[in-house]
């Protein structure tokens, strides 16, 4: 047990042991942001994953505490306090826990005067409101609307805040109104850690599409090699044989090998060679037979 | 090829493919005929149907004739 | 269609395609021969790349197939 | 793909692919194993039919074949 | 096609396609050997490039198969 | 490819494809024989039916690629 | 192919494809390793140019391929 000075209030101590408790109690721990989620979402998320992910909210002095207090590969994870951070620990490897808190992301609008991490761009095209006071509300932002067909019309596609820009509280109001919801807001991975491994975003994005073309290129290529040199198998034998018979077949049919499974073949490309030539021939030089 | 055309000139003129008509034709364009290879040829294609394996070559025609014909 | 193969047995063999040596190779083959058909058929060969022709014909044949139908 | 490889050795071997096995065969290969990749590829595998992925790769073979046909 | 794939043996044997190898692996696989279709198959392919007459594709009959299936 | 033409050509021949009569092929053709390939090849083309696969290669390339899927 | 992955990866581990090392890894992939499979394969695999026997497709068969592609 750490030494804890008399002048700390309780609730102090007590929050940097929870923390320690679960680093220690859980194979995977990590930290992850929150800002931006309405404590509704925070709450149901929480509720959501409660049999599979510890979700503490905690004072980043406080977190930055406990690890001190924990030590060793734990302090590696003070990289990564910033901002609103919540501890997350599970018993899920790295991989899940991140899908798994990834999925907790949903599409959201743009707070006034945050800065946007993305650039937001407006579509042309008709909205749903009727004309009225909106139309100004919208024009404000600097999206070029017009009335058409009784109807509020954004007039050409626009981009109204390039990522890194503060977002202007007009602009939110119009890309509310707009309903358009540029961002994904939710629990957002800093660093998990798993003995001693800190695993980053960049690790932890699995893009399945790719491992499943992955499997099938590397299946491809034992099929060509086991294929290319000849090594039978199960798998090869059959395509093996079928190989060897069309270079026979091949063969017998380029070199004009009398052999009396290919003479069909072989009559079948005289015939064709003939009709080739014919085709290049007036009508005058053709029999009668192959001018109908 | 030699030796399956003079083979299917002789059946387009509706003569009987033996060795001696198919070495008459050979030699009349000058080939010096292989007796083994003629041997061969009449002998594999006992039993033959030519109308049919020709007609196969013929009857592809038209289906494919669409694309390539760009 | 023996005139065309008689050509094509001349070209296989590496003889020139004249009137001379098709009417050589029909009369082996025991075929009445039309002059002016034999006379057609030099002059239309006149220019055409047969080894051309004939490599495309394992597969494009039977499109140029469809032609001479038509 | 060394990882890939690996992988698909258990599979056909009908062993299970867990991180231990994985590293097992990656080892004995004498390959120095990143534990992270280790364990990426065994986590992307719970939504990759590896069965499927083979059948594909054996489809895909004649597929390629045929390129050079056209 | 025994005689044919006597011939491709050899090739990736890197022998010679000769009258007396043909019939030595003939006669190994128990056959009884037709000296005029040895001599058929060694005429046949005096001259020709196995290596390409093998990869090259020759076929009528796949282009009658595809008919059907346009 | 040595090996699986040897087993075509006693396929092909009617004979029965043991490790014997492939060996015996080979070194007709001068092949210096490797045993384990002897043995791999008869063990795998155990349960193989030769006839279907080559009448299969013959006609449908879908079907040739079903096969090693399994 | 439980085999021929293990080649694969000892390929891509840059080691050397021998009976020992492709006996190691099977092993570690708690696979009861068949020594006439192993000689077979690395007999097979002698003097191949693994990249390139690789990416080369499996199949050499166009004709054939091109059939069904129509």
């Amino acid at each position: 047990m750490s030494a804890v000075r008399g002048k700390v209030p309780q609730w102090k101590v007590d929050a940097v042991e929870e923390i320690k408790r679960l680093f220690r109690e859980y194979p995977v721990v990590g930290i992850a942001g929150f800002r931006g989620v309405p404590s509704s979402q925070f709450q149901s998320v929480r509720r959501d994953l409660r049999d599979e992910v510890a979700i503490r909210v905690v004072k980043n002095t406080l977190l930055k505490l406990a690890l001190e207090s924990l030590g060793g590969d734990y302090k590696k994870l003070e990289d990564y306090i910033e901002d609103q951070v919540a501890v997350v620990a599970s018993k899920l490897n790295p991989f899940k826990l991140f899908k798994k808190l990834e999925n907790t992301k949903t599409p959201s609008p743009l707070k006034p005067n945050q800065v946007s991490p993305v650039d937001v761009v407006v579509e042309a095209g008709p909205t749903n409101f009727p004309p009225g006071p909106i139309l100004g509300e919208i024009q404000a932002a600097g999206i070029p609307a017009a009335i058409e067909k009784g109807k509020i019309v954004v007039k050409n596609t626009v981009t109204v805040v390039r990522a890194g820009e503060v977002v202007k509280p007009e602009v939110a109001r119009a890309l509310n109104l707009l309903e358009v919801k540029p961002i994904k807001i939710g629990l957002d991975t800093k660093a998990l850690m798993e003995n001693g491994i800190v695993f980053t975003p960049a690790d932890l994005a699995i893009d399945e599409a790719q491992v499943f073309e992955d499997f099938i290129e590397a299946a491809r290529k034992a099929l060509n090699l086991a294929v290319n040199s000849a090594y039978v198998t199960e798998e090869t034998a059959e395509i093996l044989i079928q190989k060897a018979f069309l270079d026979a077949k091949n063969l017998a049919i380029n070199a004009a090998v009398f052999e009396k499974e290919v003479m069909p073949d072989i009559l079948a490309k005289a015939y064709s060679e003939m009709l080739a030539v014919a085709n290049l021939l007036s009508d005058e030089a053709l029999d009668e037979d192959l001018k109908e | 090829m030699e030796y399956v055309y003079a083979a299917l000139l002789l059946h387009a003129a509706g003569k009987e493919i033996t060795e001696e008509n198919v070495k008459a034709v050979l030699e009349a364009a000058g080939i010096e005929v292989n007796e083994a290879r003629v041997k061969a040829l009449v002998a594999a294609l006992e039993g033959v149907d030519i109308e049919e394996a020709v007609s196969k070559a013929a009857f592809a025609a038209p289906a494919v004739a669409a694309a390539p014909a760009a």
